[in-house]
């Protein structure tokens, strides 16, 4: 085991698959000298030098379709986009073509691209450098979609992504610097497996990304209520591991669904809705499954009003702590 | 000294242009009896170009076609036979029945496919290019797109970074003076979009994209500038449609006069014109040309329409993703 | 009242409206003399002129954008796109513009703009026509989403669309020769508010666009079964119109929830979420609810598949059997 | 001849620049002390660029700015007091601390606000000259964007679009040879943007973004163009930015050699030099100048860093949908 940021293992990763692989290629915007907009990239243009690092110039819509042309063609590009809210540019090589190419040549053609760039707020950045818009593409067959929190799901999923033979949307939060033991030898973490990041028996907090540390907060909080909380980490949104969610749910009784996307209209609401479509685990509902999410407004600049949007451990203890009540 | 095809060759693209003709038109009348469904885009007219560009390429050269695909997928390679029974979305067919009339696509001729969505095909292409490049590959990539393309500004970011980046790519602008019904001088902000090669420091030139003999040594000279120099070119070829924009077009937005002096100026009357003046071909073979090719696209397509091979449901869903692979 | 096919009753309101207010305006590809890829503006630029229908390049990312602009400035401009899935075109001026330029501006901008586009299949237009991308826009704050099934609905709904000060996603289905007596006078249907197209008190069925023909067909055939079905159109994405779906809900106990768009991440999750996180509507609950949407693939070329993938009266109905037999 | 500021005129645009230059440098300061959070884009260099702009309009012509705000928005007409506030979040802040330091709005001074996604101004601009058009007004809008914005396809767009329907836009495009740590040599495919002028049939023109005097003349002149010949125009101005990109931008992708040649040019320097060597200023004035402004903007910085009204949530939440109107 060795200490990593989020951002080394993710950079580690990349790196030992491009030692691997010298068809697995970096793309993006100022992934070169400078690191990339969040630094997850310094050395690797040192290392592996234009061909397998390519710089390219402010065009999303294109260096996404390049990616698209390339995989088709045996390359493993990662394309690195600088912030999520710029996915609204790439919605249309992502959702028209990396996700159906496979499909509309009945197979003969695959597309393994990984498409990396972080959501969420917290960085001062407004409304349009914070967003969480995991939901533009959640609902797109053919595209795989991860969200690792943790620097050991980060590594061994974006190896996972690397190999995969499809579009994998490998979405990062920007808690870059959070640190980790990370297993030194080569991994994989499976895509469509969610974590149980901690155990507990009286209700079960589902979500990804960077709130499961809001989670994990929030559970050893209720510890002081008596409150055994299970945190499920998804780590992967599609495939979704259905099967874990029911199996926590069954246990405990009580969900809260947490994410940092605005509630109204986000992923959340499949979660919901796998389990109370499941019979067994609806029957096992204690108490109504609740979302705790951000806040339905766009991020606001100002310091003090952005960090009331996303949910707080303060509000799932409070969700929680209600549904015992009620 | 202006290039001529070689007798052989002459009759060779003649035939290959006939070919796309009578498929079109067998396709138009078979989507008029509603023996086949959806849309489609014809491109009758603009033969000399299916014909000019993928027979003067390379075999291993790609090409990224668009809504208006059925002319060059021919050209490429593809048989009627292939393509009739995707039109029919048959299991037979190209895309076994998955991808229809604006999705051709035909790997074994390096036919990589279209995109319907207008201009987005253009960076795919410049990324096929990417990986050829980085490959050493001799090849290059022909990225077509139309008039209407031109204004996506998808077509932009891919001429810009094919040019910083030397990707082989040939843009091939086919422009046949309308994007749907609406005309180029109205849409387009300058009278020749070759004229744009300059602002991407891209080698580009304008033609006559009615006479197959200039389009066929335009592209020979573009990819061999293209392999030489290790650089982009851009490749505007002027032509028309005959046709509608799709299936039900009324055709409103232009007069039957400029249709009429178009029709005069047909890439196949002209081709057939000029190799019968040559000696290279005699009006009775041309006939029988003609009837031979009919007859071989009606037994097919009838063939075909008797037909009921296609995929079930799970087959299909089974394309979705990738058959899960053991470590 | 007058007979009015789907498409005249949108054409009609959006003549009203450019009659009543010169800054109306009706721009996009091909919606001049062609009348607009589905025949909805024939006639306009005849009667209204290149001031108020104008016509554009193949640039929807630009044509939104210009709207943006140009709505800043007063113009109220109605943006036809040809089809819904060319939205991912213009994902960047809807959600990281329109939907935050009155936010980021303190509210001292607005961006008054209607965005018209037809989803779902039915045409055999393959993979890259056929979507229903509505769940590309629900999760956004700072847009209206509505999403009309009838022609009285479409004219009404337009209307209000026209005269909102904030961005409205106009959503239409392709069965736009569908006819319907529509009122002569001027008339509003408001923006949130869903319509109970057909009374029932056995099961909801909740929908939106063109299933609510689905919805109507099922509940029809399901009265030989002596089960009284209510058909719930929603009319409105967002804001959504809770209300009437927990009253619905309360009175019913059982509830399907429907749409076109592939059901994985679709937006019958956010309207099951709404329906059983209200305590009163989940003790109501006779049995779980269900969701019958599109397949969860791309959309075939060939007819027979293509037709599998919405959801038929037919699944419908067997899901509402299997929950009175459940 | 070319063109010279008055006497008066001159002395106010030193001024002007003086101001933006010394706003921006507090504004680092409070960056790096962690008074103001976020991140913030300095134009410390491009100031001529900046005052040789929106002076050099009619007062109602509207500017679209960029990430890259500060310097516009001054020139254009804002007070310190509400821009600074604007950086530290309070509620007299020109967007109520909603926007912060890339989204500085003015509508009083006809400022339209501006984009953070490089390029997505554009459109944004030209849309907002076609409602100008549509009311008749002699009026014209800025669309502000970088030598890396030129390869976002949505200014491709924008600018066929604005060609082929006659909009009243100046396209700007500040050229400070870096998009971030890129190289505009490495990422645009052509020495110089305004050289893509004819590929739109749009008028165009690159000079020296450095010599104040210059942009404002040249922009006059555009001006001028726009509003008689009804067709846009783009400028292109080469400058430098002196300041790293953003916050914590170490500049290793390039030399301090090429920085010091640069800083040789500076161009308040250059200014002051002219003026007085024109007899318009002496140095005591400047050094007065100098110190008055930066007493100022320390004195408002001060004052309103102590101060704390900021919106609440439910008066943020409010601005999300219009308020409800009454029929
Ligand atoms: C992005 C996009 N916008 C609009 C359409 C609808 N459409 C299909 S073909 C076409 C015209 C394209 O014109 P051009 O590029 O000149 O090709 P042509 O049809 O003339 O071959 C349009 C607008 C589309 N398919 N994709
Ligand atoms: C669409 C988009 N891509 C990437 C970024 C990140 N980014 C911010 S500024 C910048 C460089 C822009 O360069 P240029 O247009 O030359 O403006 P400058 O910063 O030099 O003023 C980039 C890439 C962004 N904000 N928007
Ligand atoms: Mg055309
Ligand atoms: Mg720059």
């Amino acid at each position: 085991m060795i200490k990593l940021s989020y951002r080394e293992a993710i950079r580690q990763a990349m790196m030992e698959e491009m030692e691997r692989d010298p068809d697995v290629v970096l793309i993006g915007e100022d992934v070169g000298c400078y690191g990339g907009c969040f630094q997850v990239t310094p050395g690797m243009i040192e290392r592996f030098g234009p061909r397998q690092v390519i710089e390219t110039p402010v065009s999303e819509e294109c260096i996404v379709g390049v990616a698209v042309g390339a995989a088709m063609m045996g390359m493993k590009p990662i394309v690195e986009v600088m912030y999520g809210d710029f996915s609204t540019l790439a919605a249309d090589p992502l959702i028209n073509h990396a996700a159906k190419i496979r499909f509309m040549s009945a197979g003969q053609q695959s597309v393994p691209l990984v498409y990396r760039t972080p959501m969420g707020s917290g960085t001062g950045a407004a409304a349009q450098h914070t967003q969480s818009l995991e939901a533009l593409f959640t609902n797109v067959p053919g595209l795989k979609i991860v969200y690792p929190a943790s620097p050991t799901d980060a590594k061994g999923l974006m190896k996972s992504a690397i190999r995969d033979p499809d579009p994998v949307l490998f979405f990062e939060h920007k808690l870059y610097g959070a640190e980790e033991l990370v297993p030194q030898e080569d991994y994989l973490i499976p895509i469509g497996k969610a974590d149980i990041k901690r155990q507990g028996s009286d209700v079960t907090i589902i979500t990804y990304g960077k709130t499961v540390f809001t989670a994990l907060e929030a559970a050893r909080v209720l510890e002081n209520d008596e409150i055994s909380a299970e945190v499920l980490d998804l780590r992967s949104l599609r495939p979704l591991d259905t099967e874990a969610i029911l199996a926590s749910v069954k246990k405990t009784g009580r969900v809260v669904v947490l994410h940092e996307a605005p509630r109204f209209g986000g992923f959340a609401g499949e979660i919901v809705s796998t389990i109370v479509e499941d019979l067994e685990a609806f029957s096992a509902l204690k108490a109504p499954v609740v979302r705790v999410c951000g806040l339905d407004m766009p991020t606001p600049f100002n310091k003090n009003l952005e960090q009331q949007l996303p949910p707080s451990s303060k509000r799932i203890i409070e969700s929680v702590l209600a549904m015992f009540r009620g | 000294m202006a290039f001529e095809f070689s007798r052989t060759q002459g009759r060779e693209i003649l035939s290959l242009m006939l070919r796309s003709r009578f498929l079109e038109e067998k396709v138009e009348a078979l989507f008029a009896s509603h023996a086949m469904h959806g849309t489609t885009h014809l491109a009758v007219g603009q033969e000399a170009v299916h014909a000019g560009v993928s027979p003067a390429l390379d075999p291993d050269d790609w090409i990224v076609t668009t809504h208006r695909c059925h002319g060059h997928t021919l050209a490429k390679g593809a048989s009627e036979e292939a393509m009739l029974a995707e039109f029919y979305g048959l299991s037979q067919g190209l895309a076994q029945g998955l991808g229809g009339s604006m999705h051709m696509i035909d790997l074994e001729h390096h036919n990589a496919g279209s995109s319907a969505v207008v201009g987005s095909g253009v960076p795919i292409a410049t990324g096929m290019a990417l990986q050829l490049k980085r490959k050493a590959s001799p090849n290059l990539v022909v990225a077509f797109f139309g008039d209407g393309a031109s204004s996506r500004g998808a077509v932009h970011e891919a001429m810009n970074m094919a040019s910083v980046m030397n990707l082989p790519v040939l843009f091939l602008c086919e422009h046949n003076l309308y994007g749907m019904s609406t005309c180029a001088r109205d849409m387009v902000s300058v009278e020749s979009i070759a004229s744009r090669g300059p602002g991407y420091g891209i080698e580009s030139l304008m033609v006559d994209g009615n006479d197959v003999e200039i389009v066929y040594s335009a592209v020979q000279e573009a990819a061999r500038y293209i392999r030489e120099q290790k650089r982009p070119y851009l490749l505007e070829v002027r032509t028309y449609r005959f046709s509608g924009h799709s299936k039900n077009d009324k055709r409103t937005y232009r007069t039957r006069k400029e249709e009429q002096e178009w029709l005069s100026r047909d890439p196949i009357e002209a081709l057939k014109k000029k190799l019968i003046s040559r000696g290279h071909l005699i009006e009775e073979e041309y006939n029988l040309m003609e009837d031979s090719i009919r007859s071989r696209i009606d037994e097919i397509a009838d063939r075909l329409g008797d037909q009921h091979e296609e995929l079930d449901l799970a087959q299909a869903a089974a394309y979705v993703y990738s058959p899960e692979v053991a470590e």
